[in-house]
């Protein structure tokens, strides 16, 4: 059995599922009761003031009180609406959360999951637009999950919620996300298990979140020039799938990466540095990345949609790719 | 609005029980060009012509405007996400700020910022901010540059009831109090912080969190432009003459939602009752009226004057709407060649 | 130290007034044992053989027995980079606490987290922290934690004067004091944020801070465990019962450097007199010094009971150094295999 | 004329030539007046309290206060102690500085300066040990300095205190860095232009602020295996001088970049990846990253060498590189 769903929709059943299941579960944040963005509508009805509650704008206090719950045994979900917001709470992510476990000799474990929003294309300009994953991925102790499909962020958040580590859930900001199936009852992703999205043989596309869309829309229009490219979802980018990836790379011989992340230090930039090391006699031809540029997100859409990637800079990443074997062009 | 700084010196003793006839005229209309420019941005958002969210400042006007009348281009502001109202009532332009809002190359931040984020620099706006708190620490800064420079400058700090509860409030509270600094901390308490009403998120009054540091505070009915004229100008006075950090809090309410895309996101959701907002829209309280029952009973003005006024202020608004409209789209290269002043090293 | 929250509860009421003789005899013996501990890492770390930095706590002994005489293995204390004191008085381990201090796989956190991180989760300490103010949100977390669990159990947090300027202090004020959560605040003023005396650097009485919110404040020699005790008293009684938080501020005095290395790292450069550090010293203000004289005035034990107990503190801090000097050097491996529980799709 | 210095005191004579010839420059931080590190040492005295000044302990406000000061005409000097605390003062660094001049439309200049220590090697654990500087590569709007000599951290401060946008200046923690000689008077670096420590044919290192020192012993090393080393110091890494790297890589076809800060995201991931893309042509074999593995600094000295890059490592990652051709081996 399938259900059509929205992401958001699924992240709301899959809170609803696992709040059911673990009374130990609490979901607090900014204006989460009416919930602004529609993933967690219904909660506060149902699971009531002890459960889900609406916090204080306090962004330093909302990280590291997850720290304290966590430390006595809670699994804190904590929403904080756009990514920008992990630098106002950030100490409490980058000095508690990331280090507290090896700090304590492992005597504390962080069940924790932290939901935002990522990206831009909404206008909503740079302070609301930060696709602000590298930033954590840098950080060494905290999982980072970027589901493309509203079947993965079920299945990835119900994981995050019975898992025992900080986890970072991250859903494309604004218009609630894709609409996809969703399995009927318990469905859980595993981390680090990335999914082939669509196979081929010429060029492999990895493609993360929101950008694993314009990269199938890619994989089509180059089908018709014939090129065949195989797209990956990592899924989660911490951990991260290695294997999958050099496999498709061992087959293909050529990696693009496509990032809505800054490029400089961005994940593409970890993702090709990975194949670059573990896969160099494979590749035949340079490792492109298809990122934002190392800018503040536009207001203007059209300058929004100049600097995200997008099909047609997808499609020609990968022009410049196929067709190539060994070091023939430079 | 453009009046120097030392006019605004000697001229105070003299007003400090009040502004006088002219002044509230002034008042009056400023408060209600913003008010106009806001319907309209209302309107052309509901119509989707408009790229972002919007965060509308009507019920509010009182605030930035009877705080910013004490201010001349060399003093400075910092604003918030709902900063058309500190924009406008600061001196800044109505056709570059519609352009921006528009995401045109006129806009006063050439269409890289957006409603969030309107700034002048040249006129000391240092702009709205998308981060809650955010322009506490910068008019800080900002004081601290002002009180180095020795020039009788001041930066004026406006951040919501719920921005009151970011820590970085009582962390410049401290240091410009030991810094004596010239801040003046304007907290507009609407009542809510998004979808919260205030009491849920806020313990205890707030200017007594500025109390705590023995700061100068004033309370005052933020819908009464008198009321937050006076407390500012005692507060502006202070902070000209080396006598340091003072607060306001100006209890008021907003009018429209959150933001113009509310009740679509609410889907139904309620946080207030109808009959809340509608008291808040009467004579007795909305500033835009009271103030003009004022000037008609006092007569400082009569019919004819301010149908003259309200005339002149839709002419400003739709001429500036229609520059907006006639801009030309902003230029995408620019988010590429903005990032760096280039001229270093780099 | 190791009483249960029942126990605690129900002797409460006949307390209030002061610690029994017998309790007195406890707070000391507690108080002697992190003096001499810290007396010993002052004396190895002068002679290089600890690894990292020690920030010690003495002459502010009081604070941290005198709060943690009220708590049972299933409250929660959090602590700060100068917590070798919390841990100890809340029955931390002392040979776990010296094998961490000396990077040794015996260690509480098997060498991982060192002097600034000792923590014993399993008794409540939730561990000293190397980011000034952390602590604060911690506790408050815990508190809601505890709040929920709905056992009367309850958090104590400890930060410095340094810390309470902090933004966070406030946030947690306000949050702690809407949610009624029992979280007791004990603001430990030694008067330094490391070389710069708080009066510089901290405006008003930070005690004020607290008052903002309306919650119930204490201010206390924080060198005289007696009254430490009582106020705690009060506050954890508040806080089992369900009366939400309360503040403390503790008046102390820190009588070695900022750490160890502090007049290397100065080399010459000055903060405070010596006559400031010889009359916090003395038996009036020592509060160690000034427990064994209540004790002896009045009777509760005479020299020879103190001698019995001041040779057992002895050979417990003989065994715990002596116990991490024989310990394992920690494992390298650690730093990859602990970073995250490896139970889930990982 | 040149001058022995250490690093600490070249930062030291930087501040107070620029504090000279600039009465708009600022310093603020806590304790500066007593300068725990050395670098900021008898400023107080020579420049007085309005010009540098101990400030309470708040890093929120510290780094937003720099934002007010530039946008009316200082320039701020902030000296954060340790990069760790980047994290607690993370707002107006990820969402202010990073991003204010573009969302003013170039309005404004930020003329900051923050100077930090760096890195691990002392035992102060986690919460002070971390090289946070790929975060703040990932913001795109700030430039990112990593002096690993006293030469050029007395011309990169200047540079960047006499520069109008915001530079992160990073010093290695500890025991005020190495000693060397500094020209006598005016001495500046230009941002973006890497230096050849060491010039060689088989392998490039590049290595990154206090790694410069081992990746030259390990050069040292390998010279007497008859393995030629070219040993390259970005000094910035925003901007980074991307042809001078690429030219070497062009020459020596092997690549190892050797950075103190954490593998996922990092520097040397960036690195690698630039490489990967514009150089591909020349590899003849996999790039090789030598870095602090995804972990929080542990306290123990044994386990801090163990993470830290070191001369051996360094030796073991180029000897693997080494005499390889084009994709000869695997
Ligand atoms: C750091 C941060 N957290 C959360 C938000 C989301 N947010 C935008 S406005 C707002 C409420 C602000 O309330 P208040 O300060 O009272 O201003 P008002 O909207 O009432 O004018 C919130 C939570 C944000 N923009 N920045
Ligand atoms: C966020 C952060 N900023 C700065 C520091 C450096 N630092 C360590 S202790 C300290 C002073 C703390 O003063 P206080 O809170 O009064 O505690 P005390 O040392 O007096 O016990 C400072 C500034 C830090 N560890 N964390
Ligand atoms: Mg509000
Ligand atoms: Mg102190």
């Amino acid at each position: 059995m399938v259900e059509r769903r929205r992401l958001i929709q699924a992240v709301n059943d899959a809170l609803f599922e696992e709040m059911e299941r673990d009374p130990k579960v609490l979901v607090y944040g900014e204006d989460v009761e009416l919930s602004i963005t529609g993933d967690m509508r219904g909660l506060h009805e149902h699971f009531g003031h002890d459960r889900i509650r609406n916090t204080p704008i306090c962004e330093a206090t909302l990280t590291g009180m997850a720290v304290g719950l966590a430390s006595v045994g809670y699994h804190a979900v904590v929403h904080m609406m756009f990514s920008n917001f992990f630098y106002t709470g950030m100490d409490a992510i980058g000095n508690q959360m990331a280090k507290l476990r090896l700090m304590t000799g492992g005597q504390v474990e962080l069940p924790i999951t932290i939901i935002a929003g990522y990206g831009g294309g909404a206008a909503n300009a740079a302070q609301h637009s930060d696709s602000a994953y590298p930033v954590l991925m840098n950080l060494g102790g905290v999982n980072v999950l970027t589901p493309s499909t509203p079947a993965d962020a079920k299945g990835l958040l119900k994981t995050a919620i019975r898992g025992r580590n900080p986890s970072f859930f991250l859903e494309p900001s604004g218009r609630g996300g894709e609409v996809g199936d969703v399995p009927d009852g318990e469905h859980l992703v595993p981390f680090g298990r990335a999914a082939v999205r669509r196979e081929g043989g010429d060029v492999t596309v990895l493609s993360i979140g929101r950008m694993v869309k314009p990269a199938l829309a890619a994989a089509d229009a180059l089908a018709g020039q014939g090129v065949s490219v195989e797209v990956i979802d990592p899924r989660t980018l911490v951990p991260f799938d290695e294997a999958s990836l050099l496999a498709s790379v061992e087959k293909t011989g050529h990696l693009v990466v496509v990032d809505e992340a800054r490029e400089c230090c961005g994940a593409a930039s970890q993702i090709a540095a990975v194949v670059a090391e573990k896969a160099f006699h494979a590749l035949e031809g340079p490792i492109r990345r298809v990122t934002t540029p190392n800018v503040a997100m536009p207001y203007a859409p059209n300058a929004e949609r100049h600097v995200i990637p997008g099909e047609e800079r997808i499609v020609a990443a990968v022009l410049s790719l196929a067709g190539r074997t060994h070091k023939a062009t430079a | 609005m453009a009046t120097t700084v030392i006019d605004r010196r000697t001229e105070q003793a003299a007003l400090r029980s009040g502004p006088s006839s002219a002044e509230l005229l002034e008042l009056y209309e400023r408060m209600l060009l913003v008010r106009r420019v806001e319907e309209r941005l209302r309107d052309d958002s509901a119509a989707g012509k408009l790229p972002g969210a919007v965060h509308l400042y009507i019920g509010e006007e009182a605030v930035a405007v009877g705080v910013c009348a004490h201010l001349g281009d060399r003093d400075y502001v910092t604003s918030t996400h709902r900063g058309h109202g500190h924009f406008l009532a600061k001196g800044g332009d109505v056709r570059a700020m519609m352009a921006e809002i528009w995401a045109k190359e006129e806009g006063i931040c050439r269409g890289m910022g957006g409603s969030m984020h309107v700034a002048d620099v040249s006129k000391g706006i240092l702009g709205a901010n998308g981060i809650v708190g955010a322009g506490l620490a910068i008019a800080t800064g900002a004081a601290f540059g002002a009180k180095l420079d020795g020039e009788g400058k001041l930066a004026a700090c406006f951040f919501g009831d719920g921005a009151s509860n970011q820590g970085v409030l009582m962390e410049t509270l401290n240091l410009s109090t030991l810094w004596e600094l010239p801040v003046v901390f304007v907290c507009e308490n609407n009542t809510f912080s998004e979808f919260t009403p205030s009491r849920e998120v806020t313990a205890g009054r707030i200017a007594d969190r500025a109390r705590a540091f023995a700061m100068p505070t004033a309370e005052v009915d933020g819908n009464d432009v008198v009321a937050v004229w006076r407390a500012a100008a005692d507060a502006v006075e202070r902070a000209r003459s080396g006598g340091g950090p003072s607060f306001i809090e100006a209890h008021t309410y907003r009018i429209q939602g959150h933001f113009e895309a509310e009740a679509f996101v609410l889907s139904g959701g309620r946080y207030r009752d109808d009959e809340e907002i509608a008291a808040w829209k009467k004579e007795e309280k909305d500033p835009v009226l009271r103030c003009r029952a004022t000037l008609l009973a006092s007569g400082a003005a009569d019919e004819a004057a301010l149908r003259a006024i309200e005339a002149r202020v839709l002419v400003q608004v739709d001429d500036a709407v229609r520059f907006a409209e006639a801009g030309t789209p902003a230029d995408p290269a620019l988010a590429e060649t903005l990032m760096f002043v280039r001229d270093e090293g780099a």
